[in-house]
């Protein structure tokens, strides 16, 4: 007797389990509501689909769930066909859900358009990539990919293929060399503009310093300082007035003008 | 002697005012070797094709070309004029040098040939000056904008801003000094 | 019947799994370009004749401590090991690349010092990458020296 | 007696627990290029992923991509286009490379490639890889325009430049050395 009721349990145990498995993968006919908390994948809710999910890249992330911002996150849907008719994947959508709340959205990624069509017992596979953005660094986000497909009589059918928390990292990725090159070169840049700004600048400078130093040599050096003259000022000065008088005479003149 | 007296001043400058061939030819052949490296350089680099933009090559090029003389004339002028006072006592020195043995020249004469090698050191070494200056100063300018200021503008555009361009702003810069 | 023509593949599998004195003969690729391709992909084709002509074993290839299934042509009898690795370990080297079948495969899982099948050598010539430094920078960095001495011959004769 | 019973449990959880997730191998094949750009006679690499989800093994999976590379517009470089694994173990993946070379420049669709496998109980699935799509493949003298290495055209623009301006400034130092300005004897 003891026997057979420790039988009776188990086999109670047994159906349990299975139907728990059941039960878990529902198949949501009307609009997509979305799906309630579920630890593991969902895989083949409806009778006819089997789904599967798998991440590509980062590749550790089917199991420590988490990536970087700024990487690209790709992964794959897997689509099964099991019934007799034929099924359209329309497309899936990718979205961060507050972790707490997964109702709130906090980024709804672009719809990936598939619209591939799958023959009775054959499968398909489908990617999608998505970036996370840098203000979801170091913290955990809700990551809901749900597949919308549709039979050959027109049902639309959704089904959740991942529904967990994962959290983003920060990417720190070092000091790439071309940012340090530009600003190498920009530091060289600037040397020479001041250097050449300095340039101009001092010669400005010295041009009108000049007319201080003539004042100041006045008297010491009788050698004719033509540097303020136009050259050919001088020249036709010359030719004007040959006769008009002693070089002195003219040099006087010169000064006085 | 080593000062510059007003009639070697006078006789100085009449020499300047036609400055020699040589010098104008150096002048045009450095011009238009300078104005074509950058068209290469845009055929090789934005790659534009020989057929639909010859036009553009050939205005960029003689525009170039003619700016860049006439800076380098400019700023020959300029610089000859700094040499002559800097070089003067040294080629005295140095006509002194190879004529003091022989009596028979008088000091006139010597002084001739000595104004006369002046003459001809400070217009050569002005030449060379200046086109170095001028090359430097446009190439540096023209990659200056051809890669980095205009990198993305359409190369037509670059190309005309930046050659003809940093020519004229050559041509300006070369007017403005003392 | 196709059921059990796929039983008795699956079944011979375990059995023959064994390639007496392989010889093999191997020409190999592998991508040189670090700034086209997103990694570096290496990829090696062989011939196999086993002595004993053994078919259907998973041969699979350890290559810097990496088991990487071998792949068979369906058409020749051609054999592909093929795997990536980022630009940042693809220098210039030469793979090891140590054949094994399933029983190898599973004696190496436990002892790495287990003897391949046989080896094949593949030298990488390294990657080409773009030089971080372009030669419009160069080109500048000449003129502005260029220029730097014609202002210092300048000021020299003004002073 | 209870010593039989307790192995009888523990098969009923296995048995139970294998229920619960008792999937058969299920390979998710992945089509995805790895380099940049399509461009006419230069390498393209193309990496196929076969993943088992499942958590059995996949027996004889083959690849099949012979249909999306026409030998009229590609030819291969390296790497086969029909292949097949012997095994692929429950969680392992598998990767293989082909490398093509696209003789003409233009759009191409690019369609996805056929992977066959057996489950342990032996029924065959079919399955196709994602299809990456509509791309283009660039005319080479497009992609050397922006890419190709650039310095042989500056080393040229530099023998240019260097004959009248260096030139130059030789010259220039000959004729200063040669009337060196002594610039302390002219002060004394």
């Amino acid at each position: 007797m003891k026997l057979s009721t420790v039988f009776l349990l188990a086999a109670l145990g047994f159906c349990a389990v299975y139907a728990a498995d059941v039960v878990d993968g529902e198949v949501t006919d009307d609009a997509p509501r979305n799906a309630q908390e579920e630890d593991d994948l969902t895989v083949g809710a409806s009778p006819d689909a089997a789904l599967a999910f798998h991440f590509v890249q980062p590749a550790d992330a089917n199991i420590l769930h988490e990536f970087y911002t700024g990487k690209p996150v790709k992964f794959l849907i897997g689509f099964q066909n099991k019934g007799e008719k034929d099924f359209t994947v329309k497309f899936s959508e990718t979205s961060f859900r507050f972790p707490t709340d997964y109702n709130y959205h906090l980024q709804n990624f672009t719809r990936a358009e598939y619209n591939r069509r799958v023959q009775p017992k054959e499968e398909v596979t489908l990617d999608y990539g998505f970036y996370a953005h840098e203000t979801f660094a170091g913290r955990p986000v809700g990551l809901v990919v749900n597949v919308h497909y549709q039979d050959a009589d027109g049902n639309v059918f959704v089904n959740n293929v991942f529904n967990q928390t994962v959290n983003i990292l920060e990417d720190d990725s070092g000091f790439s060399g071309e940012t340090g090159f530009l600003f190498i070169l920009f530091i060289a840049l600037s040397i020479g503009g001041l250097y050449i700004a300095n340039q101009f600048l001092s010669k400005l400078s010295r041009k009108s310093g000049l007319s201080k130093r003539r004042v100041v040599e006045q008297g010491t050096s009788s050698e004719v300082d033509f540097e303020w003259i136009p050259r050919d000022a001088v020249r036709n000065k010359e030719k004007r007035s040959p006769a008009a008088g002693s070089p002195k005479a003219r040099k006087a003149a010169k000064k006085a003008d | 002697m080593g000062k510059l007296t007003k009639e070697e001043e006078v006789l100085l400058s009449s020499y300047s005012a036609s400055s020699s061939t040589k010098g104008t030819l150096f002048f045009y052949a450095n011009a238009l070797v300078i104005s074509l490296a950058p068209i290469y350089l845009f055929y090789g680099v934005h790659q534009m094709e020989i057929a639909d933009s010859w036009v553009v090559w050939a205005l960029s090029s003689i525009s170039t070309a003619y700016l860049l003389a006439l800076a380098c004339k400019n700023q020959k002028r300029l610089l000859k004029h700094q040499i002559v006072m800097k070089r003067g006592p040294a080629v005295d020195r140095e006509i002194n040098g190879k004529y003091a043995s022989d009596k028979k020249m008088t000091t006139k004469e010597k002084e001739e040939r000595a104004l006369f090698r002046k003459n001809e050191v400070a217009d050569t070494e002005s030449t060379y000056l200046s086109i170095f200056y001028t090359n430097t100063l446009f190439l540096t300018i023209m990659l200056a904008s051809a890669f980095f200021l205009l990198a993305n503008v359409a190369p037509i555009f670059n190309l005309l801003i930046s050659t003809s361009g940093s020519a004229a702003l050559v041509v300006f810069l070369s007017t403005a000094k003392n | 019947m196709l059921k059990i023509a796929v039983a008795v593949c699956l079944v011979a599998a375990v059995f023959c799994g064994k390639c007496e004195s392989p010889k093999f003969s191997a020409s190999s690729f592998s991508t040189t370009d670090g700034f086209f391709h997103y990694k570096t992909t290496f990829i090696t084709e062989f011939t196999l004749q086993c002595a004993n002509n053994a078919k259907n074993i998973q041969y699979s290839a350890e290559v810097n401590g990496r088991l990487i299934p071998v792949s068979v042509s369906d058409e020749t009898s051609k054999f592909q090991v093929s795997w990536t690795a980022d630009h940042a370990n693809a220098g210039a080297q030469t793979f090891d690349i140590n054949v094994f079948d399933e029983q190898g495969a599973a004696q190496f899982a436990k002892n790495p010092a287990t003897k391949p099948l046989f080896t094949i050598q593949h030298h990488h010539a390294g990657l080409a990458r773009k030089s971080p430094i372009s030669s419009e920078t160069i080109a500048l960095l000449l003129a502005i020296v260029g220029l730097y001495y014609a202002i210092r011959q300048k000021s020299e004769l003004v002073r | 007696m209870n010593y039989s019973l307790l192995v009888f449990l523990v098969v009923v959880a296995y048995g139970a627990e294998v229920g619960t997730q008792t999937q058969d191998a299920f390979i998710l094949a992945h089509k995805q290029p790895l380099s940049t750009y399509a461009v006419e006679n230069m390498d393209f690499v193309l990496e196929y992923g076969l993943y088992n989800v499942g958590d059995k093994p996949a027996h004889k999976v083959t690849l099949d991509d012979r249909h999306s590379f026409p030998t009229n517009s590609f030819d291969i470089v390296k790497g086969l286009l029909h292949v097949h694994f012997e095994q692929i173990p429950a969680g392992a993946n598998v990767t293989h490379s082909v490398v093509i070379r696209p003789r003409a420049y233009g759009f191409f669709n690019y369609t996805s490639a056929q992977v066959t496998y057996y489950t342990d109980n032996e029924n065959l699935h079919v399955s196709v890889t994602n299809t990456p799509g509509e791309g283009y493949i660039y005319r080479q003298r497009e992609y050397d325009r922006r890419f190709a290495p650039k310095y042989t055209f500056f080393l040229v623009f530099l023998a240019l430049i260097t004959p009248t301006t260096l030139g130059s400034f030789i010259l220039l130092q000959q004729s200063k050395s040669r009337f060196p300005a002594i610039n302390k004897k002219k002060s004394t």
